[in-house]
C-alpha cells in the first residue's frame, strides 16, 4: 500500500495549467492506520475530487484530468484494501475520470458545431453543485440551532386538578344503547322498558343493602313514606332477585318473620 | 469560545457578574426548566461560587420581581420553579382546549348495559355486547366511582354483580335511574313483532302488580 | 357547581382586561409554550376579541420589556416565541453538561439539499452528494422534526419527496426559507479568469430559479 502512495509522492507533479507544482502537499498522504479518519473526512468521490482540486489549486473549469485522475486513484487504492464496499462509489468515479480523460485524448472531430461539449463539463457542473451545497451546509450549521445554541422558555403550567376525566353525556348512553340493540338482534327488548329499569334499579339497591347486612327483615325494605308505586317496584325487585336466586327469602314459621338474605352469605356460611 | 472542559478559564463569577446579572442568569435558568431546580443545581450556574444565603436572597428578590405577573416563582419539593398563576388558567385553557377525553365505545356500552340492566355480571354484559369485556373496562368504571360490585350471582363461578352508583347519577345530573333516556322511543329500532311481545310482557307485569301487593300487608 | 357539560361562562375580555392584564396573559402564554405561537393562537386567549394591530402593539411592548434580560421575544416561522439569549449559554451549559448531538456532515449536507432544493427525493440527494444516502440520515432529520415526507414523485417507484418543516425554520430562528443564507453563487466558486463563464452560469441560474431540478425529469 505504501508503495502506491510512495509512487504518488515521487511522481513528478510537474505542471498544472502550465505552472509547475513543486510537490504534492503532504496531506495527500493518508497513513493506512488513519483510514477511518480518511473515510470520515470525505463524504464521497465528489468531496474527494473537490479536495484535490482545491488543495492543489487546480482550475476547476479546466481540470488537468491526467493529474487529477492519478491523485484520485492513489486515494482510492488506499481505500480498496479495506473498504471495498464503500470504495464502489469511488471506483465508479475512477471509471468516469478515465473515460473523460480518454475522450479528451481523442482527436477532435472537424468542427461541426460551434459549441463543442467539453467531456469534463458534466463533472465540473456536479463538482460545483456539490461544493455549493457543501458550503451552504457549513453556513447552515453556523446558524443558531435550537437546543444547541439557545433554549426555549418553558414555564410549568400549574393545574389545580389532574387530567379531567372523560365526560359522558346522556346521549352517549342513548347512542350506545341504540348501537347495542341494533347490533344484537335478540329478544331482550322487553327488559328495556322504564318499568323494568326501575325494578332493576331497586334490585341493585337491595343487593347493595344486603351486602352490608347479613339478613334483613322483609318489611324493612318498605319505608313507611314509600308511595304505592314504590312499594310495588320494591316488591317486584325482591321477587326478581329471588327468581334469579340472588337472594333467599325465608320464613321459619307460618306468619313468622320473613328474612331476606343475600345468597352468597348463606352459601358461605 | 472557551471549552466547557476548562471551567478554570472562565473568569470568576464575581469578576463578571453583579447581582443584577446573577439574577438574570438565575431567572433564565428557571424559565427554561420545567422541573424544579434545587439550590445545588442553581449553584452550578455560577461554578458553585455563590453561597446559599446570597442565592436565597437573590431568589427572594426574583420572587418579588414576579409578584405582579402571570407566573410566580415558588419553592416546591424539588427546588425552585416558575409556574403559572391559577387566574391565568382560564385564558391558557383556550389555547389548548383539551378535547375532553372520551371513553371508548367498549366502556360506554358496558356502562350503558350496567345502567339499564343492573345488576349484571360480566357474562351478562358479554352476552349483550357479543364480545368479551376486559377487566380494564370494568376497572375504569369502578375507578371513576360510577359502578361497583354489589354481590355475586349464585351460579357456578359466582360471578360478580355490578350496578351503577349514586356518584354515577350525580355526575350525570340525574336524580334517579328513571331519568336516564327513556328507551321506549328507541322502539323503532326494534322489530315490530318484538315490540308487541314487549308490550305484552309489560302489560303482564302491570296486571300483576296490584294482586302482589296484597302479599305485603 | 356548573355542569361539566357546559363550558363555564367567561366574561367578555373587555369587561375584565386592561392593556396591562392583556399583556400579562400574552406573556404567560408565551412563557409556557415551547412552540412558537402564531397570532391567531394568541387571539384565542381573548376569544378572538383582540384585533391584530392591538395584538402586535402589545407584543412589541412585551418584546421591549424583555430587552434587558436573559431571554428575548422573537418572531420565527411559527409565530412568537421566547428563547434564551446567546450570552446565557455558557451558564446554562453548566446545568446540562451533555451537549446536544452535533450532526455529521452527511446529515448536514442532506438537510441542506432538502432545504434549498425541496421537494427532493432520496435519489436527488444522492445525485448531488455522489453517494448513497442511508436511511438513518433521513430518520435523524425526521426524528428532529426538521423534514418530512410530503408526497411521492410520479415516476416509477414513486419515490418519497422530502421537504423541510416549520419546526426546522423556527428551530433555526428563521421566519421563512428565504431567510436561509443565500447559496454561494456557482460563479464565485470559480477562479477569476473564468469570470465570464461564471457570470453566464450565474445568469443562467438566476433566470431559472431552480435549474438543478431539471436534473429530475
Amino acid at each position: 500500500m505504501t508503495q502506491v502512495i510512495d509512487s504518488v509522492d515521487k511522481d513528478p507533479v510537474a505542471k498544472i495549467c502550465g505552472e509547475p507544482l513543486m510537490e504534492i502537499p503532504h496531506d495527500l498522504y493518508i497513513p493506512p492506520d488513519a483510514l477511518e479518519v480518511f473515510l470520515d473526512t470525505f463524504q464521497g468521490p465528489l468531496d474527494l475530487l473537490l479536495y484535490l482540486i482545491r488543495k492543489h489549486n487546480l482550475e476547476i473549469r479546466d481540470i488537468p484530468m491526467a493529474e487529477l485522475t492519478r491523485q484520485y486513484m492513489a486515494y482510492v487504492e488506499t481505500m480498496r484494501v479495506d473498504q471495498l464496499e464503500l470504495a464502489a462509489e469511488y471506483l465508479l468515479m475512477t471509471a468516469l475520470l478515465i473515460e473523460i480523460k480518454s475522450r479528451m485524448l481523442l482527436p477532435k472531430p472537424a468542427k461541426n458545431t460551434e459549441e463543442e461539449i467539453d467531456p469534463r463539463a458534466e463533472l465540473v457542473r456536479r463538482l460545483l453543485e456539490y461544493e455549493q451545497i457543501k458550503l451552504a451546509a457549513l453556513r447552515l450549521n453556523e446558524l443558531p440551532h435550537a437546543e444547541r445554541d439557545f433554549s426555549f422558555v418553558q414555564v410549568w403550567i400549574e393545574k389545580k386538578t389532574d387530567q379531567e376525566p372523560p365526560h359522558v353525556h346522556l346521549d352517549d348512553l342513548r347512542n350506545a344503547w341504540i348501537t347495542l340493540i341494533s347490533r344484537a338482534n335478540v329478544n331482550r327488548h322487553h327488559q328495556v322498558t322504564r318499568e323494568t329499569l326501575s325494578v332493576r334499579a331497586h334490585m341493585s339497591h337491595i343487593l347493595r343493602y344486603l351486602r352490608d347486612n347479613e339478613a334483613v327483615e322483609f318489611y324493612d325494605f318498605f319505608s313507611p313514606s314509600a308511595n304505592v308505586a314504590e312499594v310495588i317496584v320494591i316488591f317486584l325487585a325482591l321477587l326478581e332477585l329471588a327468581k334469579e336466586t340472588l337472594v333467599e327469602i325465608t320464613q321459619s314459621k307460618v306468619f313468622g318473620m320473613i328474612y331476606v338474605k343475600p345468597i352468597e352469605t348463606s352459601a358461605t356460611t | 469560545m472557551s471549552s466547557p472542559l476548562k471551567p478554570a478559564q472562565l473568569p470568576s463569577v464575581f469578576d463578571s457578574l453583579n447581582p443584577e446579572k446573577t439574577k438574570r442568569v438565575l431567572e433564565t435558568a428557571l424559565l427554561i426548566s420545567q422541573d424544579p431546580l434545587p439550590l445545588n443545581e442553581l449553584k452550578k450556574l455560577f461554578n458553585n461560587e455563590l453561597n446559599t444565603s446570597i442565592l436565597n436572597n437573590l431568589l427572594e428578590e426574583l420572587r418579588e420581581k414576579w409578584a405582579d405577573s402571570g407566573i410566580e416563582l415558588v419553592t416546591v419539593a424539588g427546588g425552585w420553579r416558575f409556574h403559572t398563576r391559577p387566574e391565568m388558567l382560564p385564558f391558557l385553557n383556550r389555547l389548548n382546549p383539551q378535547k375532553p377525553p372520551r371513553y371508548s365505545r367498549a366502556v360506554l356500552e358496558t356502562l350503558t348495559i350496567i345502567a339499564y340492566r343492573q345488576p349484571v355480571t360480566r357474562g351478562d354484559i358479554e352476552e349483550i355486547r357479543g364480545v368479551t369485556v376486559s377487566s380494564p373496562i370494568l376497572k375504569t368504571l369502578e375507578a371513576r366511582g360510577w359502578i361497583d360490585a354489589i354481590g355475586h350471582r349464585n351460579v357456578p363461578g359466582r360471578p360478580t354483580l355490578y350496578a351503577t352508583t349514586v356518584k354515577f347519577l350525580s355526575d350525570l345530573n340525574l336524580r334517579s335511574l328513571e331519568e336516564l333516556p327513556p328507551l321506549e322511543e328507541l322502539g323503532s329500532l326494534v322489530e315490530t313483532q318484538e315490540k308487541n311481545e314487549a308490550q305484552e310482557s309489560n302489560e303482564a307485569q302491570e296486571s300483576n302488580e296490584t294482586p302482589l301487593i296484597t302479599l305485603v300487608p
